[in-house]
């Protein structure tokens, strides 16, 4: 259950719409099922009360969306960020993809999201109805009838391990701000580093031998939001549609962490879009464990305007012959 | 129609595995995929595969030729890969009826030779669906989850799988097998066939019907102001695309290899920013026009080419895995207006 | 595609020792666009140049691989023979098969293998180059000099001497800056002004300078040699053409208390004021701070006094644009802040002072007619302490003070201890140090000639704690070299203040794109081999705002910048290097990346224009490059997640084609 | 000298000011390193984007050096200071994805450091030859 209710926000969402502080809600509309929830853009106050919903399966972060929603018409876009989405707004701002101006944030508390395909795991298909206003999750299957499972059993991954409660921008507050959480996120890291370089290989390829380039981690990310991404411009001699064989796996992947690195602030959408179920926030915790390691303790997005550890440096940064061999000891 | 005991099944896939390349679902990181039987590997339980069974037909990736260039000399080799036969097991009734879709696409004149050679190879064996799920709408489109098309029907019950042979091609497999299956009635079938028709009107996407759609509605739906909210947050990605067993288009790309050239065709997207990318530019400006290509096409244009047919089988997979939980239904649902609901 | 022409080079037997040229030449003819192969004993020679220009003209070729020595040798040859050719010089690519084939291979067979790959990937590259054209720029022919103290001025004088304008910019009344409050000078302990005064009249009497005094740089756009500047004048409420500097409005004025900063507030001046006698320009400056007339309308004494009429009580800052082909930061430095170095008692005793204090007060035009009084009393103090190394060289105090060396103390310190020995032998001067850095000419010898000849007592050691007891100072430190506490009592302590660099010298270096240390002294743009350049092209520096200098350093220093100055004023027009970064605008996303890691502030963001889908316009953030600025390091593209910043003559086609050629 | 002996492909990039002036003074001073060594001329160290070191790999290298002017020295005065922050990224990556580490490597080299120059290149020679093909950032189909 969220302690922040979908009633509050329309509430909220009133307040601000009818006063004119903002012209349009961003959020997420209800869909078929418990679970399956849609981002879209409410004008009025009406169509919120019948289709707006907040509650443990609204984990989508609202940031990127933003980027196409301010540079549409006049006024402000109100969205409610939960801590972990500041991070990437705080991001964006800092690599001036939109005007802070447009956008009035509501920071929300979070109690945890939960993910959908660990219910599905749990109870395999056929969910009709998923009753989430207590910790205890009410699971109504078509062959099983109810049946009843603990939250913290489906949280999803990054909420698993959640790295601030804290908000890093808003406008106004709805709830307790919270602190940055130290996390255990990077344990499945160090698991791997632990490993054989031969089995870690034979993990990655395991993982990465299902993606099918559909894209989904990389535009649903927040920190890609390139006009034209070097895997799709002909011109830049990397470009391929299909993951044509291990290699090209492994060069989109490398590439595209490599890309975020320093920028991506950990917020796990590529992990939960993918649908091969591929633990790509693994690739990008590794770059965010080595530069705090290397260089210090990095949070992107935790304020705007910070220099990201790629375009920083220091004269006495560790050789990357260090950086290799630091595992060895 | 025959029966084998489920104790049975492994020597029925080992016998199958001796004359033809045999694939079935098994389960894995990620969720379930058609895999190579091997001695050992166990069939998965889950309803449908995450990737669709039109891989084997028209796969993600396929090189269509080589170009091999010494001095300034090239040489063109043709190097098709399918020339053993193969079998499909398990396939699920939508995705087998996603062929008969694709076969309109590929076999049409002029034949797609690749898939034309994969499809001859191939012997597929649906099986029904003992437990749909919530996303499941095979019947809007008139499918029958009880009662799969493909070269052999397939039922399961707790002890024993019911085969029977739809083709010449299922016949003869099953004549191969023959020695560990005995014949049956079909009781158990009927039995199940049943069970799963009340289930089917029991889920929650049995009321979506395509009646608003089909042939001819272009003028009807092309500018209707609903596509701008649907597609606003379409993130542009191939998911859909790619878990859908009847999206059928693709790229043609060179690939220079250090002798050569690989010539290869791999699956598009119409969801992409550079798809139907021309010299000019691109006729389909924004992600608003994309989005509706698919969808038009799925409900609209391909029935209007297809004697009516749709081009969507009601699988469910675009409705789990799209990242914003936009899908086809719901597209049907707001266009076709309340009745839907 | 491109139509090219491969020329192997034997290099008499260099090559073709170990390399079989023939084969190379004969290998090469068949790869993508070659159209001609040839091979020569010696290439760069007269005739092997004219034969590749023949079979420029022969072939119609549009690039050329010239298999030969390493580029660094003879690349410009070779472009120069295109060029000569009609052919665009950056269509030229040298396979290196001498050093890093023929000669470090003995086998025959491997060499020329190695030879084929090597000339092949020359040949791949050039399939994909393109014309280059180096921009031009014009050379806006007029210098600015920012900060009117010795290195500024010699900057100026240098500059002005060789025939170009020079504009000085200085914050304060009068240009000389530090030089012009110290007393004497080491190690020759001539007299700071004796030397400096006349240099500064030389500036105020050449034809080719302007000296914005009492200026400041307000805002700075454009690049080398086409700088716009924009100059704030503060109000003075003085005219400045009308004003004679007769002084007699610094004796009338009412108001008294004004500390005199010059003297370092150790005595008082007027509201309006002259700094010091030789103050060039010779005009005076009201304080508005402390001008009646100004704060409350009650006064107007010196409008009074003013026969020139040259008071102007309504004045207001003025603005200059001006244009510049050059820019030279001469900020200098200033003594540290002794408010976090409680232990000396800085803030509690007036007789704890700084060495800056201390030239004050030895000087003849200071608070004490150069007389050495203590500041508390007026008494001649008998015994003195001087503590080195104050805020300097401090590695584990790095909040209070600074890490490096501030490299003049040592010897100013030898220079007050002998010069008050010299002038007051009854005064028992004691000199706490850490180390005794005397690395310069006569340095050493003078430092012995202090502790020797005069009787100073130098003590390695550190002071810990000074503490006013009645009208005398208690100093405990420690004596390193015996081993023990001290316990000193003094009648005045001189503290080696550390030095750093002028606080307007770090905005100063954000308008400039200048980049800094971590200390915010400028950066050089090497180290070693371009010293007085800063890496943005046109920023030159000069004296102790790139580092703590003593003053024949910082003359020479700023010699140095000046020549480098009229090296680029000498020029009409600037021509680039075209092998500079260039970003596709449609597909940047303006996120800024690029700009933070390049060097030289060659790029720079603007909101354009862009045809969006179904006839909308959107505006984009991209980022554009100076190709005058730009160095071609390629260090952008790479920062660049989209590949939208590529380097012209090194493209990411290109490398990836070398690369390509290279593994096959 | 056996027929069949394996021979890695090495591709070393050097910049244009330090790296690759060492490697000539290596070739002026007649230092000999394997062949196998092939050099590419950037203008700066940091001109090697990570594409370029994966793209070695997919064409057939069995292992990648960059070579640039030493911290400090750096002709661009800042370019190796990025350098070294992306290939240490980028190669504790490789090394997280099972790909072997001692194909990847970074020395500084300056243009006075011939004999260091070849050294370098004889030690890397050695160590990717002991190591065999590169298969596990391989394109089969580049082979054909």
């Amino acid at each position: 259950m969220q302690k922040i209710t979908r009633e509050v926000l329309i509430a909220k969402a009133e307040e601000l719409l009818s006063n004119g502080t903002v012209s349009k809600v961003l959020g997420l509309k209800k869909g078929e099922f418990s679970y399956d929830q849609t981002p879209a853009v409410f004008t009025d106050i009406e169509s919120m009360k019948k289709d707006f919903v907040f509650d443990d399966f609204s984990g989508a972060n609202f940031s990127k969306y933003l980027i196409k929603e301010t540079k549409k018409g006049e006024g402000k876009t109100l969205v409610f960020l939960k801590p972990c989405d500041t991070y990437s707004f705080n991001q964006l701002l800092t690599e001036h993809r939109f005007d802070r101006e447009k956008v009035y944030v509501v920071g929300i508390a979070c109690d945890g999201m939960v993910d959908i395909k660990k219910i599905k795991n749990a109870f395999g298909d056929g969910i009709v109805s998923v009753d989430a206003t207590t910790d205890t999750l009410k699971v109504e299957t078509l062959y099983d009838g109810v049946k009843e499972i603990a939250k913290a059993e489906v949280l999803a991954e990054r909420c698993r391990n959640c790295k601030s409660k804290k908000h890093v921008a808003y406008d106004e507050l709805i709830g307790e701000d919270g602190e940055v959480i130290s996390s255990n996120r990077f344990d499945q890291v160090d698991e791997l580093e632990k490993m054989t370089a031969d089995e870690r290989f034979a993990f990655w390829q395991n993982e990465l031998s299902r993606c099918i380039r559909c894209n989904a981690c990389r535009d649903v990310c927040p920190a890609c939001t390139c006009e034209k991404c070097v895997f799709d411009n002909p011109n830049s001699g990397v470009q391929n549609k299909a993951a044509a064989n291990s290699f090209e796996e492994q060069m989109f992947h490398i590439i595209r962490a490599f890309h975020v690195a320093g920028r991506c602030t950990d917020c796990g959408e590529c992990s939960r879009v993918c649908p091969q179920q591929i633990p790509l926030h693994l690739l990008n915790r590794k770059f965010i464990k080595d530069i705090n390691g290397f260089y210090g303790d990095y949070q992107a997005g935790e304020e705007v305007g910070n220099r990201a550890p790629l375009v920083n440096y220091t004269k006495e940064d560790l050789e990357p012959s260090e950086a290799v061999n630091k595992g060895d000891k | 129609m025959r029966k084998i005991s489920l104790s049975n099944l492994d020597k029925a896939f080992a016998l199958i595995a001796e004359n033809a390349k045999l694939y079935i679902p098994v389960d894995g990181k990620g969720g379930a995929s058609f895999k190579l039987w091997q001695e050992g590997v166990k069939m998965s339980d889950a309803l449908n595969t995450v990737r669709s069974a039109k891989d084997f037909f028209f796969p993600q990736m396929e090189t269509l030729m080589e170009f091999k260039t010494e001095g300034k000399n090239i040489e063109i080799i043709d190097n098709r890969q399918e020339k053993e036969d193969f079998v499909v097991f398990g396939v699920r009734a939508c995705d087998v009826k996603s062929f008969e879709i694709l076969d309109r696409v590929f076999l049409s004149e002029p034949v797609d030779s690749y898939y034309a050679s994969r499809r001859e190879k191939g012997v597929i064996v649906s099986l029904a669906c003992g437990r749909p799920s919530e996303t499941c709408f095979c019947k809007t489109f008139g499918i029958d989850a009880a009662n799969p098309a493909g070269d052999i029907t397939a039922w399961k019950t707790e002890t024993d799988l019911y085969l029977l042979a739809n083709t010449e091609k299922g016949e003869k497999l099953l004549s191969a097998i023959s020695s560990i299956t005995e014949d049956c009635d079909g009781k158990a079938v009927e039995e199940q066939k049943k069970q799963i028709s009340a289930i089917m009107e029991k889920l929650p996407l049995s009321n979506v019907t395509t009646e608003k759609f089909g042939a001819g509605k272009t003028k009807e739906y092309f500018d209707s102001p609903a596509w701008d909210e649907l597609s606003s947050h379409c993130l542009g990605c191939g998911t859909c695309t790619f878990v859908c067993p009847t999206c059928q288009c693709y790229d043609i790309k060179d690939f220079k290899t250090n002798e050569g050239v690989q010539r290869f065709r791999c699956w598009d997207s119409c969801m992409y920013s550079d798809f139907t990318l021309m010299a000019h530019g691109n006729s389909r400006a924004s992600q608003k026009e994309r989005f509706r290509q698919r969808f038009m096409h799925k409900l609209v244009y391909y029935p209007d080419n297809n004697d009516g047919m749709f081009s969507c089988v009601g699988c469910g997979r675009c409705l789990t895995k799209c990242p914003i939980s936009m899908n086809i239904v719901k597209v049907m649902k707001t266009l076709g207006g309340k009745e839907n609901d | 595609m491109q139509r090219i022409g491969v020329f192997v080079c034997w290099c008499g037997s260099n090559i073709a020792g170990t390399v079989d040229v023939v084969k190379v030449a004969e290998a090469l003819k068949s790869e993508p666009g070659v159209v001609h192969s040839a091979n020569y004993q010696y290439m760069c020679s007269q005739a092997g140049q004219q034969l590749i220009k023949d079979a420029i003209k022969e072939h119609n070729l549009t690039g050329i691989v010239v298999c030969s020595c390493s580029p660094r040798m003879h690349e410009a040859t070779f472009r120069k023979t295109a060029a000569a050719a009609g052919l665009n010089p950056y269509m030229v690519e040298i396979a290196n098969i001498r050093e890093q084939c023929s000669w470090i291979h003995k086998d025959m067979q491997e060499g020329t293998e190695k030879a084929i790959v090597l000339g092949r990937t020359a040949i791949a590259k050039v399939n994909l180059n393109a014309p280059l054209k180096p921009g031009e720029s014009p050379v806006t022919k007029r210098a600015l000099v920012i900060g009117g103290g010795i290195a500024g001025i010699q900057t100026a004088l240098d500059i002005a001497d060789a025939g170009f304008e020079v504009d000085i910019v200085e914050k304060k009344p009068t240009i000389g800056g530090k030089m012009a409050q110290l007393d004497k000078t080491f190690p020759t302990l001539d007299c700071a002004a004796c030397i400096l005064t006349p240099k500064m009249v030389d500036v105020a009497q050449h034809e080719k300078i302007r000296i914005f005094s009492y200026s400041e740089v307000e805002e700075v756009k454009g690049f080398v040699g086409n700088f716009d500047v924009k100059i704030r004048k503060k109000a003075r409420y003085v005219k400045e053409d009308v004003c004679t500097g007769c002084g007699l409005c610094t004796e009338k004025c009412p108001m008294k208390k004004v500390p005199n900063d010059f003297n370092l507030g150790m005595d008082n001046k007027r509201a309006i004021y002259i700094p010091f006698a030789q103050a060039v320009p010779k005009i005076a400056t009201i304080d508005a701070d402390y001008c009646n007339m100004l704060k409350n309308g009650k006064c107007g004494v010196c409008a009074k006094v003013c026969t020139a009429k040259a008071i102007d009580y309504t004045q207001k800052d003025e603005f200059v644009e001006e244009k510049y082909g050059a820019i030279v930061a001469a900020t200098g430095f200033n003594p540290i802040s002794m408010d976090k170095f409680d232990e000396f008692a800085y803030s509690q005793s007036k007789d704890v002072i700084t060495s800056l204090e201390f030239e004050r007060l030895m000087n003849a035009a200071g608070p004490t007619a150069g007389k050495l009084l203590r500041p508390s009393d007026g008494v001649h103090p008998h015994k003195i302490v001087f503590v080195q190394c104050v805020g300097s060289r401090c590695a584990s105090c790095a909040e209070k003070g600074k890490e490096y060396c501030s490299k003049i103390c040592c010897m100013y310190t030898a220079k007050h201890a002998m010069l008050t020995r010299d002038k007051y032998p009854d005064t028992d001067v004691t000199v706490f140090y850490i180390d005794v850095r005397t690395p310069g000419k006569q340095f050493d010898e003078f430092y012995r000639r202090a502790a020797e000849e005069y009787g100073v007592h130098y003590i390695k050691g550190m002071v810990g704690k000074v503490s006013p007891e009645g009208n005398k100072l208690i100093v405990q430190g420690s004596d390193l070299i015996a081993n023990k506490q001290l316990k000193i009592e003094a009648d005045l302590v001189v503290l080696a203040a550390a030095i750093e660099p002028d606080k307007s010298a770090r905005p100063l270096a954000t308008m400039l794109t200048a980049s800094m240390d971590t200390n915010d002294f400028f950066t050089e743009a090497h180290p070693k081999l371009r010293p007085v350049e800063s890496p943005t092209a046109g920023i030159f520096l000069s004296g102790a705002c790139q580092g703590p200098k003593d003053i024949p350093e910082t003359v020479s220093q700023a010699g140095a910048a000046a020549a480098k100055v009229i090296g680029l004023l000498a020029k009409d027009k600037l021509t680039g290097n075209p092998c500079v970064a260039q970003s596709d605008e449609l597909m940047c996303n303006g996120c800024s990346s690029c700009e933070k890691v390049c060097p030289y502030g060659a790029i720079t963001y603007a909101d354009k224009e862009f045809r969006g889908p179904n006839r909308t316009t959107l505006i984009r953030r991209v980022a554009q490059v100076n190709e005058a600025i730009c160095q071609g390091c390629g260090c952008c593209t790479v920062a660049c997640p989209s590949g939208a910043m590529d380097l012209k003559g090194f493209a990411n086609k290109q490398i990836m084609a070398e690369v390509d050629a290279i593994c096959k | 000298m056996q027929v069949n002996e394996y021979k890695p492909k090495i591709v070393a990039f050097c910049c244009n000011w330090c790296s690759y002036a060492g490697a000539d003074l290596a070739g002026s001073n007649r230092l000999a390193y394997p062949a196998e060594v092939k050099v590419i001329r950037v203008p700066c160290s940091c001109r090697v984007n990570p594409m370029f070191i994966l793209r070695a790999f997919q064409r057939g290298a069995d292992g990648v050096i960059l070579c640039g002017c030493h911290p400090g020295d750096c002709h661009y005065t800042s370019g190796n200071y990025y350098t070294r922050r992306r290939m240490a990224l980028l190669f504790s990556m490789l090394d997280y994805l099972g790909i072997e580490k001692e194909r990847t490597r970074v020395e500084w080299v300056s243009a006075a450091e011939g004999a260091k120059f070849a050294a370098t290149m004889n030690d890397f020679v050695k160590t990717v030859t002991a190591l065999g093909e590169n298969k596990r950032l391989e394109d089969l189909r580049c082979k054909k």
